[in-house]
Formats: structure tokens, C-alpha cells, sequence
């Protein structure tokens, strides 16, 4: 039996893998597909303050080996959470992970401070980074200064651990992530998604009713693997990687570059159970390997760069 | 509760671009009502990347089969036409909520009203109606005689009590929209609700009649739908709740809402 | 009969479909399958003013709906290609375009004064962008002053109009643009690939040899189009779009949201004839749609965007 | 000059992972030469999204067929393998340079040394090389038994004057590699040239031995390929040019390569 189990330092975890904010629901959505116990973590939905009913329809447009979405942060606000499902949750025996948004500083702060009261999380994910809330895409991950200034405030308003989410549409993410550092983040995860846009040709308008919308599946995947292998080289905290995963190869990827865990998104819509078979690929490959734990594999990349002939 | 199983397809018929296929699952068989949909894998690497919804167009417990009936439109109903039988597909299912007709008893008189592929969740829901003993009266439009495929089935199984048949073209039945007809309808005493699935614009139609007639109706809505069982948020409609119209999911609260919890237009 | 010609200012062409540089060779590969005067333009491979080996092998690696290259820009120098490669193309009535590239801002501007001793180059693109070169996807048009710098220098050196192609490894790409343009770029091109990474995971190396490589195909689409939509909206300069366009649909997309013309690169590995596929597409589109000018359908975007429920 | 063509299955073939696919391609087959490789989308609309490449292992000019030979390792190669004799696939080629063989002449001896799938392009070059009366030798190895499967049709068409089997596992001719065998082979003096194709490391072996030998040999390598008509520059590897090595397109300048000018490690 091989230990699949990571340590981030605050916390170590049954397994690498979770399922991504966003693309698991509250996770009970996921109950009739899986046992949450078994995954890693499951990453709730982006919760706000109070309720939201997030972009109008039509907020999702499939793209080659891609999903753009505006969905927009629809929610149920952390009250109805912290009441309706949090206890759920605590029954299914979930290693919860809330992923924390605000419109403001002051939001995200009264988030965790109302969730610090409430048991059952494991730690926040600080979603700094979703393009479909501002128009044409702004958000907070885009700029170091503002993203000092949220975790910062987030770190020093509550007594859990918190993980911030990066952007990729920035041009050096290192920086972005040592400014997450810098202000306390105890992780980092990255990527969202990448902002795009899909035009009717026939009728002339935008896919989405938002206009612009984020990339997320597969076809973002090398992309995200460059960023987070840019981060780990980076920072000291440990770094959760996102974009793409589909299968227990894809994440062997993260983790060889020095992920310490990673997040399925899009993946779950195809196949709600592909995190559990992520699961069983990544004990085949340590056996296969010999590994006895999968933590000897993190990290193990070894870029060897050819001499370049010009 | 839904499941993800694969599923073998046991049969297969096609009129041009309509198909109608059975599967082998007893798993969904067990648990499937009228209303509710299956999300299909139609290709097994893609593209496209995500499954497509269809609605149950049939289901026999003892059999252990479901059906859908779809139409050719796009890449993935292209590539699922392409299947035979013997063949495994993935399947989840069955989704969202269906129909209410459990209260409905005989004498009852109910009008079952599809455009197109929408026919699919009534051919079901038919077969439960006249399970039941109630009077089933079908309206079955389309643009061409070629789009009402069930036609002969539906009769040959005795699922309408009267079948009304309209084409754009005038090719079979009335000439013109099904909602000309239905327009012309003298309502029964006895018409107690309407079942209707078709093109938006069809729908939106039929919607005003209920309302001059004051007959209620249940619609079954189309969305995208990035999952089918309520984790992506992204099939969203405007949907009364309690006094205020909120953004609801499709696959989970739907796909089958009554007529006056649906927003029709922005204006609304 | 569509008129499909186009107006870049400086130039008129046939029709707004270009192969794209790197993807067609110096032109001549493709004569067995096309006639390269049917294009709207030819853009031949980045050209130094040495001729160059390039990168080391392995240089490409397949990606879901993607490609990730580490070429290197290969080449053989202008002055082989003025004497080899410019009388054929010149013979076979091509519209050359040349994608100029340099080690420094010297090498931009001998290129530049060599090749405009020639005849037979309707312009110059000048690539600022390439992320195979230098370690790390380094390159000028990650910085609005750097880009600057390059494209006034050329401006002064040529008497050809030039096209300065963009990044899209950047946070604001409407900054880079107006650098751009500020500097005299007649015209803008965008966009060059994205920095990626891909792993073997039974080695723990990299697949390409360079570590990393730029992905192009289909899988970005939706984030070229938002960019060209982008820059559009922010400068007075023709707009070239380039990015995973494989068919006349995606074509329109990019000429919807006006730009006036596309580059088609991936595309041609698979399909050598994909350009004329996609010019005859475009002539049945306007004839459907009965324009009886592709230019009446440049721009014809409208980004209604619904208002936000929250 | 090369071309992009539909070409339609005429025939197919298949031991276990390994396929014989014959395509009617009258335009391909009248330019086809020994050596030279077609590029195949193995997918309408992928993935993959590349086309992958194939050595010709056929041509019949007045058939006006070609033919690969080929090994299911991967995506690509394993939805190639379900296709079925009447469908059609998008090939082109001809596509690179093949062997020189135009001065070889009566009595002249050739070894023909082919690893697994590496048979595909000397099963062509020895149908040629028989045409012309030369004597060939084929040695023709693998891992076990099972990677020989065009051993009969080497030995029924009598490509062969001598074909000589090993499989590492000794479950058919020789036991060991083909690199083994070799090296005990007592080289007639009529010996000319070889002909080389198969995995990297045996490749390498063969160049040895020849190089011990003094005795030309031509190899066809192998790259991931782009586009593989020369123009993405993706295929390239260390040739000699003149004096020194350079970054050759395998695909353009080869895949065929004499022995001393190709670059077989980094000392080189
Ligand atoms: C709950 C539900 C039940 C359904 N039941 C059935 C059924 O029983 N039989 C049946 O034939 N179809 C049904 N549909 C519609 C079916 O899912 C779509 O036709 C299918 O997803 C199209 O996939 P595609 O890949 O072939 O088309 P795509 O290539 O994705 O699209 C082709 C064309 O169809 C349009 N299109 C795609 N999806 C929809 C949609 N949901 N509504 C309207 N236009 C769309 C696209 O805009 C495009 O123009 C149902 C949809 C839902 C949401
Ligand atoms: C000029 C040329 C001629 C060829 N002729 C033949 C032939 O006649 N018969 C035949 O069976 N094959 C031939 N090949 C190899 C064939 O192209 C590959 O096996 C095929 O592309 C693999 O595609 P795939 O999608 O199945 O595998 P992928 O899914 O792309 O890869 C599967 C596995 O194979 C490895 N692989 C992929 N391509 C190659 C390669 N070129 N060399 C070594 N390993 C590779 C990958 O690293 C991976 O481990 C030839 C290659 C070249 C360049
Ligand atoms: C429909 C959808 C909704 C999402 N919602 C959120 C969210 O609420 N909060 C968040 O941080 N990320 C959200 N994301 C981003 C994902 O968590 C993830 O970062 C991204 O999809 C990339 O991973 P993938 O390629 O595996 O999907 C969402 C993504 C999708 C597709
Ligand atoms: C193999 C390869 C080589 C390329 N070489 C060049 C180059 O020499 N100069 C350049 O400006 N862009 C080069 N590009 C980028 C393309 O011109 C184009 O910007 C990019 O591939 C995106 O378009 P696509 O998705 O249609 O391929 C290259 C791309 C590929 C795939
Ligand atoms: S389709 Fe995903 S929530 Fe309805
Ligand atoms: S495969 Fe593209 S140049 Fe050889």
C-alpha cells in the first residue's frame, strides 16, 4: 500500500487530490457519485457574504478541449452555508476547503471572520482570481499590491490557515505569488482561469451573456503546469496546483514540477468520479515505480535544458 | 439518487435525422420518470469535452432499458448518431425532476404538446398517462413531415387519444405552427393540464394560451448544460421563487417547471 | 462574387487570410499543395540576419488540442533568403510578408536595411514575441518599453511598412499595443504563442528539450480572441488576428470582433490546404448572409452585455 | 511532388497490436519510392491533432494502391487501427527521400535489418531490390514471437533469399537481438550496403557494426512530426553537412540517412 497522503505544512491531507471551487457545488452534489472522505479536499463553491445570483444566462460555451464560463459567483452566502450544509459536510466526513470572495477587502474579512465561528473547515482559499465578476476580467491576483493588501487583511482576520488563488493572465505570476507569501498566505493555488471570449458568428454578439469568460479543461493545462512550476521555484509555501487535470498522468505532472496536491476542476462535469480514479492512478504509478510514498515523487522534476545551438 | 454507469445500446432506430436508441440499464430503468433526463458521453475522448443532456424518451423497469429520442443537430448528436448496437456508452442518469401527473385521475384530459425532438419526454410521459387510464390528447408539430418521426408509433401504441399533427410546409397534418392549431382548440371540461416541450418560441406560445385558458402546464426547458446534476451552475433560468424571479438550475430544479414560475421574456 | 479584399491602410490584399510565420515554412514547401498567390498573405518564417540552427531536439510535443513548440527560430539568414527563397516566391506572385527577428535591436534593424534592398516584400512583421529564444519565455513584447524601443528603431530603418507581433504572456496587452503603435508600428499582429510546459512523467524531464515552448492550435483560441478584441478596441492601427483559427468560422470570430485580417498557423500542419478551405468559407458566409464585401462585416461585434444580477 | 488526398481502405490486415492497411491511391502510389512515408490523420477531427506518420510498405503502381505497416502504441495508432476497409482517410505524401538503391546491380547482396514495427519500410524496399534480381538478406527481430507477424509474407512472397528470425524471449528463430545475430553474421564479399530501420538503441548497434564492417548503410529514422512536409521545422536531428553537423528535417532531407552522416550521441 502506497502513502498517498501530503503535508502542507498546516495540515496534512489523506491525498493530493481535491475538487476544485466551483465544480463540485457544495460538494453534496457530489454524494450520489462519491464518498467525499476519500478525496483529499473538496473545495466549495466561491461563497460571498450574503446570497448572489451571480451572471445572467447564457453562462457557459464549450470551446475546442475547453470550457469558457461567467458563471459569476452565484451563492447561497456563508449564513445558509454555515447552517445548511457545513454540518453536511462534517457528516460526510469532508476535509472542507471554502473558497473565500468579496467585492471589497471588508467582505472577504466578515467571510472568514462569520466562517472562523463555525467548525468543520480546514482551511481557506482566497479567491482573489475569478475573471467573471469585473468587467472584462479585473481582479484583485492581477496587480501585487492589491493582492498584498487582501491577504494581509484576510491572514490577520482569522485563525485558519488561508491558501490564495492566482490568476494566469498576468505577465510574471512569480511576482503576484511572492506578494501572496509576503502577506502571510500559508499556500498558494493557482490557476484560474484564463479570461476569453467566443463570438456568434451568425448573429454577431458575444456567447456569453457577461461577454468574457474564463477558459478552464485540458486545453489550458500546459499552461497552468508552466505557471505552477514558475511559482514553485518561487515561493516557500506550498503550492497546490490547478488547470486542466484529467487524468492521474496530468497530475503526476503538477506533482513532479513540486505541487503538493492539486485540484480537479472541469474534469468532475465529464466524469464525476475522476477523482477517485485520479486516485487509483496515482497509487498504480508508485507501485509501479516503487515509491512507498507519493511525497517522494513531488518535486522530482528535473529540467535539464539542452545547450542551446543558435 | 442518479449513477454513472456504462451502458450497452441494445437498439437503434433512425428516420433521416431523428434516432431513437434503447439502452441496457436496469441501474436507471429502476429509478427514471417522465420529465427527467440522462447527460451522454457521446464521444469517449471528445471532442466534445462535455456530455450532452437528452430526455428519457422511454423507460421499462422490466425490460431494465431506457430510450432517448434525439435529433441530429451539432458534433456531439452527430457523433452519438453513429453508434450501434453492442456498442457501450456512459451514461448519467436519471436526472432533475420530471413531470407531476400523480394526481391526476380519470376522467382527466391531458394535452401533451411537442415540437420536433421535444416530443421525446411526452412519449414517456404518454405511456405513464395511459397507464393510468387518463385521456391523452398529442399535439405533434414540426417543420416538414420528416420531423414527427413517433408519429406512427405513438399511434401504433395507442399513446394518444387523438393525435394532432401539424407541419409548417403542410406536408402532413395542419399546415402551419402546432400553436395554430392548438389556438383553434375547443378545450374539453374535462382538460385538466398541459405538458409541453419544443423550440422556446413554441413553448413562449403555448404559454400565453394556458394563461388565456387558465390551464395549468408544465414546460420542459432547454438549457447548456455543463454537468446535468447541479455542481456548475451554469444551466441557470429565471425562475419564480416565492414572490421573486431568482436564477435556478435547470438540471437540478428543472428541467420540467409549471407554466407560471417560468420568466418568458426580459419584460416579465 | 464577394469581394473579399481588405484595406490595411498601407496595403490592399485579395482577401484576409495569411499563413502564419513558422507554420508555412518560407513558403515554398507549400506549393505543392496550394498556389500561394490565392493567400491574402504569405508570412515566411522568422528570419535572423545569420542563419541559425535553432533549438535542440525534441521541439514539439502534442497537447490536448494544442502544440507546444520549442523550434528556436531556425533559419538561413537574409541573405540566402534574398537570393534563394525571394525570386521564387516572387514567381509564384506570393504576397511576402517577412517576420523579422533579432538577438539585439542592432540585428532588427540590419535585417530590415538588408531585406529592403530587395524587392518582392509587401511588409514586415516584426516579432517581438517569441518565447523559444531566450530562458524562461523572455522577450521584448513582455514590456511596453522595451517594444518601444525595438519598433521606433525599425520604423526609422525601413522604408516598408511594418507589423509588430505581440505576446499574449502579458497581464494588459492594450498596453503593448499602444506602445507599439505609438512607435510607428503601421499595423499590429497578435497573437504569438503561449508560454507552456509539458512533462514526461516517467522521467521526470521535460518533453521538449528547451524546457519550455509556446503552445498555439485550437486549445487558445478563445484567449487570441479575446486579446485581438482587445487591442481593436484600444488602437487606431489594423489588427491582424492569429490564434487556433482552423476553419472559416473561427476566421469570422476574429474578423467579427475587427481585425481586418488573419493569420492561420497550426492548422497547416494538419490540413496544407486549410487556407483556401477557409477563403472559399468566407465567400459562401457573405453570400449567405448576402454581403457583398467581407470589409461590411469586419467589426460587426456587439457586445450587448446583459446587466449583472448580484 | 506530394499530395493531399482521400484515400478509401481497400484492405486490412491484423496481428494482434500490428495492422496492414492497403488504401486505393492511384495519385500515391505512382510517385511512391521505398523509403518515402505518408502522413495519416488518424482522426477527422481529433485528438490527436496532428497527422501521424507511416512508412510506405507498399506501392503497386498498377493497382494504384500503397500500403503501411503498422504498430498500435498510442492514441493515434489505435484509432487508426479501427478503421475499416471502405472508409476513407485524408493521407498525404509521398513525403521525403527514400533509399538509394538505383546503383545497386546483380550480384550484389543486401542486408535488409528491420526491428518490430522498423520492417514496414524494407517489406517495400525488398519487393524493389527483388525486381531488380539482387540477393536479400533479412534479418527481422523483436521481442517475442508475436512483433514477426510479416515473417510469412516475407517468406511466401519470397522477398527473402535468406531471412533470418530473433526474438529477445527465443520464442521464434534466434534467441536474443537482431543486433546478435548480426554481429556473428560472416559477411559475404558480395555484401553492398544495408538497409536499416527500427528502434533508436538497435539502430545505433547496426551503425557499429557497419562502421566495423566498412559497409554502407542507410537508416530511417524517426521524429515526432509536425506537419511532416518541412515546414514547421520540428523534426530535425544531427546530420552531418559538409564538415559539421546541423539541424536536419527529417522529414525533407530524409528520413532515409546514410550511416556516417548521422550524429548517433551527444559526443559525436
Ligand atoms: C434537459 C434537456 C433535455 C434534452 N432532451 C433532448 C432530447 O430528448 N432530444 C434531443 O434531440 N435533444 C434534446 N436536448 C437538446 C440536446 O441536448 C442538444 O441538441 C444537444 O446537446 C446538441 O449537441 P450537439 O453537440 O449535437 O450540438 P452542438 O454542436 O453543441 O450545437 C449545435 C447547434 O445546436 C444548438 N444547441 C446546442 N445545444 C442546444 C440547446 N440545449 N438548446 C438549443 N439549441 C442548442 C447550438 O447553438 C448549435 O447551433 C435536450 C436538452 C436539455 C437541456
Ligand atoms: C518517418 C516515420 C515513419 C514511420 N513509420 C512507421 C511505420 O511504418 N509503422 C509504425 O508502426 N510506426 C511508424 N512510425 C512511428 C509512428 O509514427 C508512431 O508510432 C505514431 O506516430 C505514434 O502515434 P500514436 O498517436 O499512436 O502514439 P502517441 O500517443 O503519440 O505516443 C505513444 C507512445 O509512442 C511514443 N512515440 C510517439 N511517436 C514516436 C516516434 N516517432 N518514435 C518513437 N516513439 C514515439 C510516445 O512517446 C509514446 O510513448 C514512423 C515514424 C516516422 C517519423
Ligand atoms: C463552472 C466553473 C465555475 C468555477 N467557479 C469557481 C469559483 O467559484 N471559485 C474559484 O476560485 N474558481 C472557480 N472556478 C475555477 C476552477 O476552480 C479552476 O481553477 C479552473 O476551472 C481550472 O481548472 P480545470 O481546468 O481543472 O477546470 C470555476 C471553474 C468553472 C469551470
Ligand atoms: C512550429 C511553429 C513555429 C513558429 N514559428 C514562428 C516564427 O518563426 N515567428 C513567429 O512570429 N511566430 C511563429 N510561430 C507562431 C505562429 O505564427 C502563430 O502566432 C501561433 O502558432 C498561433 O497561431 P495558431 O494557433 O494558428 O498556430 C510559430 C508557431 C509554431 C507552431
Ligand atoms: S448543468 Fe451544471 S448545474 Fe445544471
Ligand atoms: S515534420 Fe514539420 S518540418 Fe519535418
Amino acid at each position: 500500500m502506497v502513502d498517498l497522503s501530503v503535508d502542507l505544512g498546516f495540515i496534512r491531507l489523506s491525498n493530493p487530490i481535491f475538487t476544485a471551487s466551483g465544480t463540485c457545488g457544495y460538494g453534496l452534489e457530489m454524494i450520489p457519485f462519491l464518498e467525499l472522505k476519500k478525496l483529499g479536499g473538496v473545495v466549495v463553491k466561491g461563497l460571498y457574504f450574503e446570497p448572489r445570483q451571480g451572471n445572467p444566462p447564457p453562462r457557459l460555451v464549450e470551446t475546442t478541449a475547453g470550457l469558457l464560463n461567467a458563471i459569476g459567483l452565484p451563492g447561497i452566502g456563508v449564513e445558509a452555508f454555515a447552517r445548511e450544509v457545513l454540518p453536511q459536510l462534517h457528516q460526510q466526513q469532508a476535509t472542507v476547503i471554502v473558497n473565500v470572495c468579496g467585492n471589497t477587502d471588508d467582505e472577504y474579512e466578515r467571510v472568514v471572520r462569520y466562517l472562523d465561528d463555525h467548525p468543520g473547515i480546514a482551511f481557506y482559499e482566497l479567491n482573489i482570481s475569478c475573471p467573471n465578476v469585473k468587467e472584462g476580467g479585473q481582479c484583485p491576483a492581477l496587480d501585487a499590491r492589491a493582492t498584498f493588501r487582501i491577504v494581509s487583511r484576510v491572514k490577520k482576520a482569522t485563525q485558519r490557515p488561508i491558501m490564495t488563488k492566482l490568476s494566469p493572465n498576468v505577465t510574471d505570476i512569480t511576482i503576484i505569488a511572492r506578494a501572496a507569501e509576503e502577506a502571510g498566505s500559508d499556500a498558494l493555488s493557482l490557476v484560474n482561469t484564463f479570461l476569453g471570449l467566443a463570438v456568434d458568428v451568425e448573429t454577431g454578439q458575444p456567447k456569453l451573456a457577461n461577454v468574457w469568460g474564463g477558459l478552464s479543461g485540458p486545453a489550458i493545462k500546459p499552461l497552468a503546469l508552466r505557471m505552477v512550476y514558475q511559482v514553485v521555484q518561487t515561493v516557500k509555501v506550498p503550492v497546490v496546483g490547478i488547470g486542466g487535470i484529467v487524468t492521474g498522468y496530468d497530475a503526476l505532472e503538477f506533482l513532479a514540477v513540486g505541487a503538493k496536491a492539486v485540484e480537479v476542476g472541469t474534469a468532475n462535469f465529464v466524469n464525476p468520479r475522476v477523482t477517485l480514479q485520479i486516485i487509483d492512478e496515482l497509487q498504480n504509478f508508485c507501485q509501479k515505480k516503487q515509491l512507498s510514498r507519493i511525497e517522494d515523487y513531488i518535486g522530482s522534476f528535473r529540467p535539464r535544458r539542452e545547450k542551446q545551438k543558435t | 439518487m442518479s449513477q454513472l454507469i456504462e451502458a450497452v445500446i441494445k437498439d437503434k432506430k433512425s428516420w433521416g435525422d431523428y434516432f431513437f436508441v434503447t439502452f441496457q440499464a436496469p441501474e436507471l430503468a429502476a429509478l427514471a420518470a417522465p420529465g427527467q433526463f440522462v447527460m451522454v458521453k457521446v464521444s469517449p475522448k471528445g471532442p466534445p469535452l462535455l456530455r450532452r443532456p437528452f430526455s428519457l424518451a422511454s423507460a421499462d423497469r422490466e425490460e431494465g432499458t431506457i430510450a432517448i429520442f434525439f435529433q441530429r443537430v451539432g458534433l456531439g448528436t452527430n457523433l452519438l448518431s453513429r453508434y450501434s448496437p453492442g456498442e457501450k456508452i456512459s451514461l448519467i442518469g436519471p436526472l432533475g425532476r420530471g413531470f407531476s401527473f400523480e394526481d391526476l385521475a380519470f376522467p382527466g384530459e391531458l394535452l401533451l404538446i411537442g415540437g420536433g425532438r421535444g416530443i421525446a419526454p411526452l412519449y414517456y410521459l404518454a405511456q405513464k398517462l395511459k397507464e393510468r387510464g387518463l385521456k391523452v390528447i398529442i399535439f405533434y408539430g414540426g417543420k416538414t413531415q420528416s420531423d414527427l418521426p413517433l408519429r406512427e408509433a405513438l399511434a401504433k401504441k395507442k399513446l394518444a387519444d387523438k393525435l394532432i399533427l401539424a407541419t409548417e410546409d403542410g406536408s402532413l397534418g395542419f399546415k402551419g405552427l402546432i400553436t395554430d392549431v392548438l389556438e383553434q382548440e375547443v378545450l374539453s371540461p374535462l382538460a385538466k393540464k398541459a405538458f409541453v416541450c419544443g423550440p422556446e418560441a413554441m413553448m413562449k406560445k403555448v404559454a400565453e394560451l394556458l394563461r388565456r385558458w387558465n390551464l395549468p402546464g408544465e414546460f420542459s426547458l432547454e438549457a447548456f448544460m455543463g454537468c446535468g446534476f447541479g455542481v456548475c451552475w451554469g444551466c441557470v433560468r429565471w425562475i419564480k421563487r416565492g414572490q421573486e424571479y431568482q436564477l435556478v438550475r435547470i438540471c437540478q430544479e428543472g428541467p420540467v417547471f409549471s407554466r407560471e414560475d417560468i420568466k418568458w421574456s426580459e419584460e416579465e
